[in-house]
């Protein structure tokens, strides 16, 4: 057991660094939440593409370079440290190129893949309706069968960086079934098809990061809907992981501002102060503990195929406490029993696994940022100046208990899923 | 790079859980409670065994040398099962400073340190320690057939004064004299000692976590109030997914610290504190939580919950407390570490 | 407006003040949950009494001065200045008698008050049984009837005190309705009848503090029935309030206790240790708010009438922002409607009013006693020595969360019932 | 003693949220952010008409000269709504520095300051004011007719530097420099003008976090997920209750600072830094409930809940941080008061 870097990973972080030393903008870009930043970005993704920097993870014939999880992390680790630009195009990395590697054709997968790798094409999501928050099965959106593809009507919220992106990802309903989740149908469509208008809407920050997407019989081709019609509940939840876990929110980003809040402590706290000194500890201990339970997954054999398709199943065994605890049975043998590990219910085990994560990376992230404004004092509520980043970082971060599933029903999936409470 | 347990050490912890389970370590604790701790020592006995004495033994005392990790494991386990007795004294943090003090030459320097090391391998002695301030009292002086007190930079043999009684019934705390110098100019061998005393309560306090946990849920799917189990109610579902997330953040944290200290006891410092803190704020949480869940039921010392929720109070305090730790983690991130 | 006390309240609080330092036990007497104990605390009781001590809110016909409510906070305030010890009457003094008041006939109230006054007659409550705790209407023990009265048969539990208590006071089932809570009366019993066995249960501390009452045919009269038979649960309910409202945890109890943190933080707290300082002053600040929200209520004109019979109605309008949020009415007009107050759901205000408290004291009692074990460092798991109490109050303070109604109903019953939140 | 508001402030609490409701204080705000201060203006002179802006100016110099839980009524409303502006600056602390530097003497010593006086009273004149360290910035310089900075026993006529953005839209904060001299020898005036501004602020985050609650109770009973609202489920119920017992039991504590002011404004510092702490800490709960319980429509500045988000933020800090005013409770309660 140890937690020394191998020779190719320690080349591999030596490269990223120094090519984020020479590349990484100086100064941060203007906010991607407006039209020149939003281009800017775009630029950065189609540079670090270059570098084949982009999308690490991926296969090679896509832009990536095949690396292990543990070689994203790496990469993530370094990239926020040296302050990389905000990945305009995550939610295409994040959340669509999983899904498509599960449930995707392979042309699919050739002809949107290179295209999202590059930033040449930029994904929105288009999850959330007006009446569709955590519950996502109620949606109303619907598709109509046409020659030769499908019209999507509806309405679509709450779809980050929609304003300016290429194509967006969603369910739409194409049949009524029994149950709420039947019928809906997972497609991909572009927002400049006629028929589509998109509305921003300003957030709490002033910056346009969300926007409505107001769908009219808006063609779709049979080739953009992926995979089975009818089958789009199913694939939505089998990457719904990916979503709110690592890929989504990598250590690296709280590794970097926990030690960019020890860096603020140092130089603007009060050394008498150990109240907020045990704060920024905490924040401390909190990324690491992050940061170490995803070297635990990247340690399993099968953190090698990664290929950017989210968390591997966790650890098996005695390294998931959940497994002692899904079996409920006080201190009696089975918390040790090797057969609960996969037995999870509808969802799965890697599903229920990164609820875990991301209650605990948005209550860390939250908590960091609180300390940061705590420790700014007065200066906390400036929203122009040299600190002014832990403002706009706190505001980010108010959003993560509520974004991909609220902290909610997070916890909730976790007491049923992880814990076997009834329903 | 690997983090993760060999197949070695899961059968190792495997093995030592159904030991335990089969022992009914909760009775036997009542037992030594009472004050009758027959059982008790003869369980201590047949852990060692196992093994449990002699992880943190060199091979050359008839020890196992064993990584860190295997003691994390160990002493969860232990804390897992609410086994009583000076756990981190006696199984950690004495043996790593004989260890030390006895050296690499053979025969050793001082041949009485060897030979206690070789009888605490075997389960023959039960040790203990105090470390003021710090590390005020020793745990369970009257039943140690060893007793030590360290300075600065010095150990002597000690001379408990009258145990005093803790929250965790049968547990006590004595002041000691020290008497015989039994080593000076041991700094470093005493900062180790106290490291893995740490680790091992660190690792103690996991494991109660986990059994707080365990009988939680348990009781959640079996208890009815207002026609339903009370775990299919969302105030009782959350606080339960908390603990997990606690206990799930805090073990990773608990192995990295074993790591360290294996590969690097003298950076260990950070590590090792942020550990501790983890895992009792999650032993703590999960204490209260478990209460709640059983209400007055788990309020009762008829009911083993009581076994943990006293344990975690007892070993929570020790080694440290949480401002001392955490203060540990910042000077070490401050100083550039 | 002002905070200054009148003559009257000036003279009682120091004719209090005086009578306990001449007559408080110097040192704590044994623990009240053993037999000696037991016997000293109720002989404390009956000392009490003979100043006119022991029931002060009550009328004097039964042993008690008529006082106010906010005499009755000032005498709670000296008494836990002073470490007067537990008062082992508190199951009847705090919620028997309140209900006796409202619900009573003259003669239960003549035969059962005085002898509760003095402590001659200990009461024990029998709410719970093994498969009733917080859901109080599952009840399942039964009375039958029977020349003359009623004959007891069942199982309760978690009676605090029955061990040596004199009588006990529950509800039984005596017919079965269409609800669950139809069909139950209150009855008062001997604990020393034929059919009575009391087996104790020993508490986290070791100390024999709960009860077990198995009850086999225990006769009980006519005239001892509290109410109509049936009515178990209206009157059950009617009186909750007290059971977990400022009669049963006077400020009085937590300014003390918070001024003894303050003392130990300023022997044996480290000063540089902030984060600890604040948890004192936090402490400090809770005890204060909850004192000075009874003083609001013991403002109310009604709160002369106050009779030990709990907590009056809330202050009128705007002293309750419940009554704004009641409304859910973002910030329109109806935060300020008078109309609201008053307006609850079944169970009504006061009822809801007390679980706000019932909330708030036990976790201040809880934080309160935490801080203090963190400010002891390694001594704080020594169960005896000078700073043990501390340990011992930890131990009780964490029951308080439970007992009374859980806080997770409680706060269910606040949002239903103050904050309009549907069922 | 009496510790319930009388009759008439009740009904000025009642008339001032009339007025604020009717003005629709959340499009005023908007305007008043975009740059546009005229609806915003009107107001503040509306308000100063209904005694608003009098009440802490002595009767001699055309003000009520108030109790100060009448300040509290009003400030708790203006954050109830939301309004923008100066307000602990312009209504408490400034009106009540200049009040105690104007003196008992007719005609007043300085004639300026009695003319500041009745024009703060009167709604002509907004006035901020800066207190460094411990209030670094004066908020809101731009459009204050009177900008005064203020040192350990002095007081300066200022200059402020460009208005720096805050997190609240519209609001803005500025470092002055300190010019013409207009008292000194005033460090008694100047701490009880703090302690008025501390008392301002905190009502105004008493106000906002009533304001929160109502949005997010209004909010849980309409918007359904799952097929209920999703105020029926027992995880948001219980955050909300979590909410009203903050705001229940920070009110007592606002009000007993305002009386200490009343009747020993010297000795009032424990009180004053007690409503502080209680309704900042109350303030920020209901702020992070609110948001959780609306979500992604919380999140937008669309959405009206943003003004009081904002507001919560931008004057939580203000006026001395949460450790600071825990630690002159401590203080005071150490010395022995």
């Amino acid at each position: 057991m140890d937690l020394a870097e191998d020779d190719q990973v320690a080349a591999f972080r030596a490269e990223v660094r120094q090519w984020l030393a020479a590349h990484a903008p100086a100064t941060p870009l203007p906010s991607v939440d407006t039209a020149e930043g939003f281009g800017l970005h775009r630029a950065w993704e189609a540079e670090l593409a270059a570098a084949r920097l982009s999308v690490v993870s991926w296969p090679e014939q896509y832009g990536g370079r095949g690396a292990s999880l543990l070689d994203w992390l790496v990469f993530e680790e370094e990239y926020h440290a040296a302050r990389g630009p905000v990945r305009v195009g995550q939610n295409g990395l994040f959340v669509l190129a999983p899904t498509l590697f599960a449930h995707g054709t392979p042309e699919q997968r050739s002809r949107i893949l290179p295209k999202m790798a590059t930033g040449e094409e930029v994904w929105a999501q288009a999850w959330s309706e007006p009446e569709v928050g955590s519950d996502l099965a109620a949606i109303r959106s619907r598709a109509a069968r046409a020659d030769g593809g499908w019209l999507l009507s509806g309405q679509k919220t709450w779809s980050s960086r929609a304003v300016w992106a290429d194509r967006g990802f969603g369910l739409f309903r194409t049949a009524t079934g029994d149950r709420r989740h039947d019928g809906l149908t997972y497609f991909l469509f572009s927002l400049r098809s006629p028929g589509v208008t998109v509305r921003p809407i300003a957030q709490l920050d002033g910056e346009a990061g969300f926007a409505e997407i107001f769908l009219d019989e808006v063609f779709v081709p049979d080739a953009d809907v992926l995979g089975a019609p009818g089958d789009g509940w199913r694939i939505a939840m089998s990457s719904a992981g990916h979503e709110r876990g690592l890929t989504l929110r990598s250590p690296g980003r709280f590794s970097a501002a926990a030690a960019r809040l020890v860096e603020l402590w140092q130089r603007a706290g009060d050394p008498a102060d150990s109240a907020l000194a045990d704060r920024v500890a905490d924040a401390w201990i909190g990324a690491r503990a992050y940061q170490l339970r995803a070297l635990e997954t990247a340690s399993q054999p099968g953190a090698g195929g990664f290929h950017g398709t989210g968390t591997p199943a966790p650890a098996p065994g005695r390294a998931r406490l959940a497994d002692s605890a899904a079996a409920g049975s006080g201190s009696g043998r089975t918390s040790l029993d090797r057969g609960v590990v996969g037995r999870g219910a509808a969802g799965g085990r890697p599903a229920a696994d990164s609820s875990l994560g991301k209650v605990f990376w948005s209550e860390l992230d939250l908590a960091l940022h609180d300390t940061a404004l705590e420790l700014l004092g007065a200066d906390a509520e400036l929203a122009e100046g040299p600190d002014a980043g832990w403002l706009a970082g706190y505001l980010f971060a108010l959003a993560g208990p509520i974004y991909a599933g609220t902290n909610e029903i997070q916890r909730t999936v976790i007491a049923e899923r992880l814990l076997g409470m009834p329903r | 790079m690997s983090f993760v347990l060999a197949a070695e050490q899961l059968q190792f912890a495997e093995a030592l859980h159904d030991q335990l389970a089969a022992a009914d370590v909760p009775a036997v604790a009542r037992q030594w409670a009472a004050g009758d701790r027959k059982r008790g020592q003869a369980l201590w006995y047949s852990l060692a065994e196992a093994g449990v004495a002699a992880l943190a033994v060199p091979q050359r005392w008839d020890g196992l040398g064993a990584h860190p990790a295997d003691l994390v494991i160990a002493c969860e386990e232990l804390g897992h099962h609410a086994m009583p007795g000076p756990i981190a004294e006696s199984l950690a943090a004495v043996p790593t400073l004989l260890a030390v003090l006895a050296g690499t030459d053979e025969p050793a320097a001082d041949e009485r340190i060897a030979g206690w090391l070789r009888q605490l391998a075997a389960g023959d002695l039960i040790a203990t320690i105090a470390w003021p301030p710090l590390l005020p009292y020793a745990a369970d002086a009257q039943l140690a057939g060893l007793v030590l007190v360290a300075g600065p930079d010095w150990v002597k043999l000690a001379e408990p004064g009258p145990g005093l009684r803790s929250v965790q019934a049968g547990r006590s705390l004595s002041i000691v004299t020290g008497k015989e110098l039994l080593a000076h100019g041991a700094a470093a061998a005493i900062q180790q000692a106290f490291e893995f005393g740490v680790l091992a309560g660190a690792a103690q306090l996991l494991g109660a976590g986990r059994a707080l946990l365990d009988c939680a849920t348990a009781h959640a799917v079996q208890r009815t109030q207002f026609g339903s189990p009370i775990g299919s109610f969302q105030a009782v579902k959350h606080q339960l997914a908390n603990v997990l997330i606690a206990l799930e953040f805090g073990r990773p944290l608990l192995l990295a610290a074993a790591v360290a200290l294996a590969d690097d006891p003298a950076g260990a410092a950070r590590d090792v504190s942020a550990a501790k803190v983890a895992c009792t704020d999650a032993a703590r949480l999960a204490a209260r939580v478990a209460l709640q869940v059983h209400g007055a039921i788990g309020y009762t010392a008829e009911h083993d919950l009581s076994l943990w929720l006293t344990l975690v109070r007892a070993v929570g305090p020790a080694w440290g407390s949480q401002r001392w730790h955490r203060a540990r983690v910042l000077a070490a991130l401050a100083g550039g570490s």
